[in-house]
């Protein structure tokens, strides 16, 4: 997402506010504002429109190679690469081979699914700046980027102080 | 870098090896004769090993502690390929050095064993064997199949011999021993052979000379002892614990020839023995065993073994009817048995003879008054009556020393006459004449020696000092002597009284014969240089009279006793034996084949009725009896120091490390004793405390106790193991008793905990060994073990090839241990101790589980010799996480030590539980020069790895390579793992399972066969052969319908 | 959801909720942490101490024989492992069936997961002969031709299981805390503390988009952890039910295992909340008497599975008619004619875990903290020797009665297992210390402050 | 027993440079610091893998020609006098070890041939000496691995397949690296039909 853009914010402490904030500015025709807080807020990817997390498919894909690599690397070693005669059991044991296979697709799906939440995220950042320390504990804001179209300072102000910021500050870089 | 390393590592060790040479004194061995070893003197890196490993002292370990672990590892295998090593630094590359001959002596072919035949004596029997060298290096003995008395049987005790060769406890030189003048304290210092012979020499010049040895059963050495008894007027004495005396003068009264006869259990359909443990540990069990099983394989002509047993001996155990009672009735039994015969049945010649009745008279209702079931003792009687002259009757050992132990050899000689056994299977001509030890002989000695009537006494390979009761005083009669000298191996007790040690060789390190029976006669030949500065007891002898310039020429002319003997053999064997061969041909193939001569026949001779007239019937004791019995493990305790020995479980009550009295349950009950429980035994006020373990099937009078343990002077392994129970024999009219004495229990109250190897006893009703009586098996055949409906869902591995299998004959098996010790030898198997063993880590590849069957008053007992079973659905395979243990194409259960991590996993799955692990680094344990005796074809295995029987693949290997090298197939009996060498039953067969001619194939398909746990499908490749009873009732003990082993 | 008390008392602000939570991390610590924290790394010391003496001599110090040849040191394996599964099943699963109530001790719950793990982790790799070559029992291409692995193996089962489960609950904890970590960035006066937070927080903002990836991955987490804590002690159990020993290969071992790793995993909850309680009075707001009283119910639920499971495996036994089954059965209890060597071990687990449970019928000893304590620790007591019980009776008598013998316990078993407990207590301590114990913004949204009544439900 | 460390060395010596190397590159990039990981975990991953793969000389002795305190030359006796190997190695058929000649099997042509050569002068003083040479060993295989002679040869193994052109080495230079995969690779070809038993070596 976008670095070292300038833009403002406005600062709210109710968790409605905030919501009915978000869903003006995107009746205002605003598309890259986005809201922080120190909790997921319930209804609050309509209110920015966001669209559902794509991080389910990077999981089900891994989860099959994981899967199908489990196999081959079961199936391989102990049938094709060096075929030995264990407990006179045959080459290819598949159900002793399942719970490999199971572990290898959980470990799979999950580091990747993490992987993938890094990269939607952009983590890790070093010092990302803040618009208040706060934002994190108990407080919320909106943070509308300068880049936005219909961008105006002056009419958001007033739009936020009207639904009820306790503050509304310029900021530099966010 | 590694190079630089490497020579200065190795500058290092040439000033080690200097210093050691200066520190080791001048040797003049008496082995010009022995052409390889002739040769190792001049081959260089020889001599460097000799020097680095033979002459290190225990005592200086940290000299090499650094490169320890390398070195002993690589030692193994280069030694093997002749290598020195040159230092064993870094792991990456350690650089090694390879020394090559100087000459290539023409018989050593590296890392290809040759084999020497020879003869192991141990006081009672000697075994014709083979001793398997590589370079030099005795490595394992097996028997000599084509022996015509042992034939290739051995004993437990033969197989561990070679660990006493590699003792690191033998004296390494000559001793002196100064006294202060009470001889009550001694200061030891060395001495050379020079001083001490030139001493020697003159002291013997002043007469009164006694020469105290053991039974000599070597012809040459016995000349050399007379030659010498002539140079000095000396008197030979022999005596060791098993004199076998009563033997010979029971003989010698009944039928006037003074030597133990021959007997054979071979041609006896039914055998009562009296406490005679022939299986066990009485006289030449090797032979006895081999005899008895022929009589066991064909159960359409099964002998029957009635033993009247006052231990629970392991011919007791082994017998098809076992009658328990105590040493006082023995005498009873024998005359009951006579009674039974000749007065209520009135058969045989004597039942006229007006004298013989009377004095059987005495013993009429024997059965009744000694509370044995009537019906049965009849049966006995007729049963013999029946098999008259196949049948056999015998008595004799520690157990039957009475204070009656002639009148009972004469009861049993009588009996033997009048069944008809005498000639047939007691054979009166073909007796070994040489087992000449006297008990009284020696007592009359001791009374000289207390008269002064001795100066000097020379003794050699028995120990009065230790195994004689100090009832008997030779330890104060010996300080009256003016000179003693002894050729003890080691500082033992006779040492310590000593004023001079000339260290005799191992067996293994010199020349020697033996006469087997009379008639046969049998070559022992050094396998090996001596290792130390030692000198053969008969060299000497020579020795001292050359430099007293007294005796016969014979004994003088001669520089080694190697050429006395030669020419002892070409004048006095070659012409008896030779069969008109040129005596070179003569001696050359005595040493091929380690023996000449066949056992003379006999015929039977004609009883002295006289004789019976000495048996007196002695009144009824009451109360509790001495029984003192020697073990298979450790016999009189002449080879206590052998760590193998002392962790064989006994195989009856499976106690190792320790002896102890064995009282009955009822006993144990009457008495609140418990196993382990400490009580006091006093036999006429000789007091001794031992452990009390808990025998069924004991009489309820007996407390049996077993000799050989608790030495003082053995060395660092046997010191102090258990109690001498030798202390509790007692003199009476000039004779030695050792059983039937009255004794007194005092309970005290300590606890002392023995460590035994198996602490349940009973099969709890499962198929375990299946047994049947030979009655019951005519009728229900194969239907005697029950078996299990068995199938997969996957058809399994193919095994095209070899198929690797054993099958073990139950019925054969006697429980004698011989293959235990003999696959710890060849597998380099570790012993762990007491305290291990306690927590049950002892290392065994092959155990003998013994279980118990019928009432705990009088069990039987069964054996099951237990190894790796090679499952072809192997449980611990499949458990393995990395591989280690994996199955091979002809059907092994491999285990790859160098793979194994150590996860302990597959013993758990293992339900035989034949897996045995490395809990701690034992072999960093062993000490020089014991790792000599590790097998260069086994890897010894370091801590933290699984480990079990391989079937000696290292064999299979050998065999397999010696046929594709010769390019012919490999055939049936080709390979022979150590325990089936060892066993002198051939209850062990081995072979390949897909030769269907193979003999083992044929045991397979045997209907006795069973796999052990068969409805466990693990698919064994080893299966038993049911255990038969010919005890002529109709259902065992032990009925596997009746025992839920089913699923 | 049922009529309930409120989940967190005292109505607190947003504000207070941080403070109160972030407090342990900020202030200086008590002085019964310290104490703790002492008494613990001793412990740990020990631990080590022991742990080196064990490697350098060999496994022969420990009790294991022939034919005990596992002992301790997979007993308290299995233990710990159990005790990890509560942290997964509280953290996952009952956060797919939106359980809110979890989210004040799920924190909690999952560290003590982690650290169980970490623990028991240690014992499969030390108890083997050559520890230092531990490391082929990974299958990874190498010199010997190559030479792989034995997949049909349970113990390579639990080399992967256990280090995925690990992984897997490692990174789903540190997931839920990197907001919070953020927030005690933010808060952070000192540059040190921002500094390593900020790290550790990898730089969390906190905007909508981000937080809708993050309930997202949140959920998969869930959704892949709760199969997977099933697996692992599933898996765990076939160490011991495909081995084919009587008493151990037996097919109600998976759900017998994880309903026992549950169970005893509660207990451990249990045990730890009411010494974080103590430990951090301020938690009690949120750590509430209802929180504990569900906890107790499952406790005592899961303690009648385990219970029916013991009756069930005797069931099994009479019924197969396999005499080797019956026998080790009858053995464990102690029945005559067995020789029961093991028999009181036996009963000291069916107390522990099936009788002493069944006080939660009662309300007051759901709600009675020093009541729920001790039968916490009884349960703890008990799980260890139904692992002991199975492990070492059925071993000591199998097949041949020859082979028949008792394990040889010594100094050093002991050692092992007290020592262990200096390993989880040190790390859970250092935890409670520099970490949020509870979970800032998960449990934000279960408050109904601040939302206007259309939001939430 | 030994353990065979190779394996530790795979681990500990190759993947560092790579790791170094890539950190390198990737310091100053903040943004995927995540991706650094993945690629240094990859890298490390790869290398361990690859790196046994295709560079099987690792911890091996693979070229190891130690000089030898006579500097005998086979290239001489074998290829330029044409002497069987047998003629001194003339135990390799029928055990498992291939001797080093006795030092009378030298002096058999040396009492008459280069008797001037110093080195020949010094051979004959050890063999008058009833001494003996100190060479050094050149194929060394890890403890508890058996290797027969008798056995391959008698399959019609020649000496060059291990030994490599040793006829015209004039030092001995071990030719292949003697590990447990390549001595695999040679019993899997089915046209050897070679036995792949653990027990065939190990025991």
């Amino acid at each position: 997402m976008a670095r070292g853009i300038g833009g403002i914010a406005a600062i709210f402490l109710e968790e409605h506010a905030v919501l009915e904030a978000a869903r003006k500015t995107k009746s205002e025709g605003f598309t890259k504002f986005d809201a922080i807080s120190p909790y997921p807020i319930h209804g609050m990817e309509e209110a920015c429109d966001i669209k559902r997390s794509w991080i389910p498919y990077v999981t089900f894909v891994t989860g099959t190679i994981g899967l199908v690599s489990g196999l081959l690397l079961t199936w391989w070693t102990s049938a094709v690469s060096w075929p030995i005669n264990v407990g006179g059991k045959p080459f290819f044991s598949l159900p002793a081979f399942i719970p490999i296979i199971f572990e290898l697709t959980i470990l799979f799906a999950a580091l990747s699914s993490v992987g993938a939440l890094f990269y939607a995220c952009g983590l890790p950042k070093i010092d990302p700046p803040v618009i208040d320390p706060d934002l994190t504990s108990h407080k919320f804001a909106i943070f509308v980027p300068e880049n936005d179209t219909g961008y105006d300072v002056a009419k958001l102000e007033r739009m936020f102080k009207d639904l009820g910021a306790v503050e509304v500050k310029k900021v530099a870089e966010y | 870098m590694s190079d630089t390393h490497s020579h200065h590592d190795h500058d290092h060790d040439e000033q080690e090896l200097a210093a050691k040479k200066a520190a080791r004194p001048k040797i003049e061995h008496d082995n010009k004769f022995w052409l390889s070893l002739d040769q190792y003197q001049q081959n260089p890196e020889f001599k460097k090993l000799a020097e680095t490993e033979f002459l290190s002292s225990p005592l200086k370990e940290e000299d090499d502690s650094a490169n320890e672990g390398w070195a002993r590892r690589e030692f193994l295998k280069l030694m093997g390929a002749s290598l020195a090593m040159a230092t064993a630094g870094c792991i990456r590359r350690p650089v090694e050095k390879i020394i090559p001959y100087n000459k290539q002596p023409e018989e050593v072919v590296l890392g290809v064993p040759n084999f020497y035949t020879t003869t192991y004596f141990d006081g009672s029997e000697a075994i014709g064997v083979l001793v398997k060298t590589r370079e030099g290096r005795p490595l394992k003995i097996e028997g000599n199949p084509s022996h015509p008395i042992s034939q290739g049987g051995t004993t437990a005790r033969a197989q561990a011999s070679l660990l006493g060769l590699y003792d690191p406890d033998r004296l390494r030189a000559p001793k002196k021993n100064l006294f202060n003048e009470k001889r009550s304290n001694k200061d030891g210092i060395g001495i050379s052979w020079d001083d001490m012979d030139k001493n020697i020499s003159e002291q013997l010049k002043k007469g009164a000379v006694v020469v105290l040895t053991g039974a000599l059963t070597s012809p040459a050495t016995r000349s050399v002892v007379s030659e010498f008894g002539q140079a000095f007027g000396a008197e030979h004495v022999a005596w060791e614990p098993f004199t076998h005396e009563e033997i010979r003068e029971g003989q010698k009264s009944c039928y006037g020839d003074d030597l133990v006869p021959g007997y054979r259990f071979d041609r006896a359909q039914m055998i009562v023995s009296l406490d005679a443990d022939f299986l066990g540990a009485w006289l030449t069990p090797a032979t006895f065993t081999k005899q008895f099983s022929k009589t066991r394989k064909d159960l359409g002509k099964m002998s029957r073994l009635v033993m009247f047993d006052s231990s629970y001996s392991l011919t007791g155990a082994n017998a098809d009817i076992r009658v328990r009672i105590k040493p006082s009735q023995q005498l009873d039994v024998a005359m009951g048995l006579a009674h039974e015969i000749v007065v209520n049945k009135g058969r045989s010649s004597y039942a006229g003879n007006s004298n013989a009745k009377s004095v059987l008279s005495a013993f009429a209702g024997t059965a009744k008054k000694l509370g044995i079931e009537e019906e049965l003792f009849k049966r006995i009687a007729d049963d013999l009556w029946e098999n008259k002259g196949q049948s056999l009757v015998v008595a004799g050992g520690l157990q039957t020393l009475t204070a009656d132990a002639v009148e009972l050899q004469i009861a049993v000689n009588f009996l033997n006459s009048i069944l008809e056994n005498d000639g047939k299977t007691v054979e009166g001509r073909s007796g070994n004449s040489s087992l000449k030890s006297s008990n009284k002989e020696l007592l009359a000695l001791i009374k000289n020696m207390e008269q002064g009537k001795v100066k000097t006494l020379i003794i050699h390979r028995t120990n009065p000092m230790y195994a004689l009761s100090s009832s008997a005083g030779f330890a104060e009669a010996i300080k009256k002597v003016e000179m003693v000298i002894t050729t003890s191996e080691r500082d033992d007790e006779v040492a310590q009284a000593a004023h001079y040690v000339a260290p005799d060789n191992h067996p293994m390190e010199t020349w020697s014969d033996a006469e087997v029976t009379a008639g046969v006669f049998g070559l022992q030949q050094p396998t090996i240089r001596p290792m130390y500065d030692t000198r053969s007891f008969q060299l000497s002898l020579m020795t001292w009279a050359f430099l007293a310039n007294k005796g016969p020429k014979r004994l003088l002319a001669y520089e080694t006793f190697f050429d006395y003997l030669k020419n002892y053999w070409k004048e006095e064997i070659h012409p008896k034996q030779g069969r008109g061969q040129s005596f070179d041909d003569f001696w050359n193939q005595a040493l091929q084949e380690g023996f000449v001569g066949e056992s003379v026949n006999s015929s039977a001779r004609s009883f002295r009725a006289e004789a019976l007239n000495q048996v007196k019937k002695s009144k009824d004791k009451t109360g509790y009896e001495l029984v003192l019995y020697p073990t298979i493990q450790l016999g009189d305790g002449s080879n206590n120091n052998i760590a193998w020995l002392h962790e064989l479980p006994d195989p009856v009550t499976k106690v190792c490390w320790d002896n102890y009295v064995c009282v009955s349950l009822a006993t144990s009950q009457k008495l609140k004793i418990k196993n382990g429980s400490v009580v006091q035994l006093t036999v006429n006020n000789k007091k001794i405390d031992l452990p009390v373990h808990i025998q069924p099937g004991l009489h309820d009078e007996v407390l049996a106790v077993a000799i050989g343990y608790g030495r003082t002077h053995v060395g660092r392994v046997g010191n102090g193991v258990g109690q001498n129970s030798y202390e509790l024999a007692s003199v009476s009219n000039g004779n030695l008793v050792y059983s039937g004495q009255e004794t007194q229990v005092t309970v005290l109250n300590k606890t002392y905990k023995l460590a035994q190897t198996q602490e349940h006893h009973s099969m709890e009703g499962r198929q375990i060994v299946v047994e049947a009586t030979l009655k019951d098996y005519e009728k229900k055949k194969e239907h005697i073990i029950h078996r299990h409906p068995i199938w997969s869902i996957w058809s399994g591995h193919a095994y095209n090839g070899n198929k690797w299998a054993m099958a073990v004959d139950l019925n054969s098996c006697t429980g004698c241990s011989a293959c235990v010790v003999a696959c710890q030898a060849e597998n380099n198997i570790p012993v762990v101790g007491k305290k291990y063993v306690m927590q049950g880590r002892e290392m065994h590849w092959i155990r003998i589980d013994r279980y118990y069957t019928g009432t705990p008053e009088n069990p039987s007992a069964v054996f099951q010799p237990l190894m790796c079973q090679h499952c072809d659905n192997a449980p611990c395979e499949t458990v393995c996480p990395v591989l280690a243990t994996v199955h091979t194409d002809d059907g092994l259960n491999a285990m790859v030590y160098n793979r194994c991590v150590g996860t302990r996993y597959c013993s758990n799955n293992c339900p035989y539980k034949v897996r045995r692990f490395n809990w701690f680094n034992y072999v960093k344990k062993i000490e020089k020069p014991l790792h000599l005796a590790l097998n260069p074809e086994v890897t010894v295995r370091m801590r933290g790895v699984m480990e079990k029987c391989t079937f000696c693949v290292q064999r299979i290997k050998e065999a397999k390579n010696e046929a594709r090298i010769d390019s012919r197939p490999l055939k049936d009996g080709d390979i022979k793992t150590a325990c089936q060498t060892a066993c002198p039953a051939e209850a062990i067969v081995f072979g390949d399972m897909n030769d269907s001619e193979s003999r083992v194939s044929k045991m397979f398909k045997h209907e006795r066969s069973y796999a052990l746990l068969e409805e466990w499908n693990a698919a064994p490749s080893v299966r038993y052969l049911a255990k038969i009873r010919n005890n002529g009732k109709e259902s065992a003990s032990s009925d596997p319908e009746s025992k839920g082993g089913h699923s | 959801m049922i009529k309930r008390n409120q989940l967190i008392i005292g109505n607190k602000s947003f504000k207070d909720i941080t403070d109160d939570i972030c407090a342990p991390v900020e202030r200086f610590p008590s002085k019964g942490w310290v104490g703790l924290f002492l008494g613990a790394k001793t412990l740990l010391i020990f631990y080590i101490f022991v742990l080196g003496m064990v490697l350098a001599n060999g496994m022969g110090l420990l009790g294991v024989n022939h034919p005990v040849a596992w002992g301790t040191m997979i007993i308290t394996f299995v233990f710990w492992i159990g005790i990890g599964h509560a942290g997964t099943l509280i953290s996952a699963i009952l956060f797919l069936f939106r359980q809110k109530w979890r989210t004040s001790v799920a924190r909690t719950a999952e560290a003590m997961t982690v650290f169980a793990v970490m623990t028991a982790g240690l014992f499969p790799l030390l108890h083997t002969g050559r520890p230092w070559l531990d490391f082929w029992l990974f299958p990874y291409p190498n010199q010997r031709g190559p030479l792989w692995v034995n997949f049909r193996s349970p113990l390579l089962w639990d080399v992967f299981a256990v280090s995925t489960y690990a992984t897997v609950s490692m990174v789903f904890w540190y997931i839920g805390l990197v907001p919070d970590f953020a927030t005690i960035k933010d808060r952070a006066k000192n540059k040190v503390r921002r500094m390593v937070y900020g790290a550790l927080s990898l730089g969390w903002k906190g905007t909508a988009r981000n937080w809708s990836h993050y309930e997202m991955l949140y959920l998969l987490l869930a959704g892949l952890s709760a199969p997977l804590v099933l697996s692992v002690h599933t898996i765990v159990s076939f160490d011991f039910s495909v081995a084919g020993l009587p008493g151990w290969h037996t097919t109600i071992f998976p759900p017998y295992f994880v309903a026992g790793a549950i169970f005893s995993g509660f207990a451990m909850v249990i045990t730890l909340m009411t010494l974080v309680r103590i430990g951090f009075p301020q938690f009690k707001d949120y750590i509430t008497i209802d929180h504990m009283e569900v906890m107790n119910k499952i406790i005592m639920t899961t303690g009648m599975m385990v219970g029916y499971a013991y009756a069930s495996e005797f069931f099994v036994a009479w019924y197969s008619g396999n005499p080797y089954e019956r026998y080790a059965f009858l053995n464990r209890a102690g029945v005559p004619g067995t020789s029961g060597d093991y028999a009181w071990s036996y009963w000291i687990m069916v107390t522990c875990n099936v009788i002493i449970p069944q006080l939660f019928w009662f309300k007051w000893a759901r709600r009675n903290i020093p009541t729920m304590f001790i039968v916490s620790i009884f349960v703890n007591i008990g799980m260890w020797f139904e692992r002991f019980v199975i492990t070492v009776t059925s071993l000591h008598n199998d097949f041949l009665p020859s082979n028949w013998g008792n394990y040889a316990w010594s100094f050093w078993d002991g050692a092992v297992l007290f020592g262990s407990f200096g390993m989880f207590l040190t790390l859970f301590l250092l935890y409670l210390r520099l970490v949020p114990a509870i979970s800032i913004a998960e449990i934000k949204p279960v408050l109904d402050v601040g939302k206007d009544k259309k939001g939430g439900h | 027993m030994p353990i065979k460390t190779l394996n530790i060395f795979e681990l500990k010596t190759k993947p560092q440079h790579e790791i170094t190397g890539h950190r390198m590159q990737h310091r100053h990039d903040v943004r995927n610091f995540g991706g650094m990981v993945f690629i240094i975990l990859f890298a490390a991953f790869s290398v361990l893998t690859t790196g046994c793969k295709f560079q099987p000389g690792w911890g091996y002795n693979k070229g190891y020609s130690p000089e030898q305190p006579i500097p005998f030359d086979h290239s001489i006796h074998v290829s330029k006098h044409n002497i069987q190997c047998q003629y001194c190695h003339n135990q390799v058929e029928r055990s498992t070890h291939s001797n080093i000649p006795a030092l009378s099997t030298c002096m058999n042509c040396h009492m008459q041939v280069k008797t001037d050569s110093p080195h020949i002068q010094k051979l004959r003083d050890a063999y008058d000496k009833g001494a003996s040479v100190e060479w050094v060993k050149v194929h060394m295989l890890p403890d508890f691995v058996r290797f027969n002679h008798a056995a391959h040869l008698k399959k019609g193994v020649n000496c060059q397949t291990c030994h490599g052109a040793i006829e015209t080495m004039s030092r001995v230079t071990q030719n292949a690296d003697l590990s447990m995969g390549w001595c695999i690779n040679c019993h899997r070809q089915p046209e050897n039909n070679a036995p792949l038993n653990c027990t065939t070596c190990h025991y």
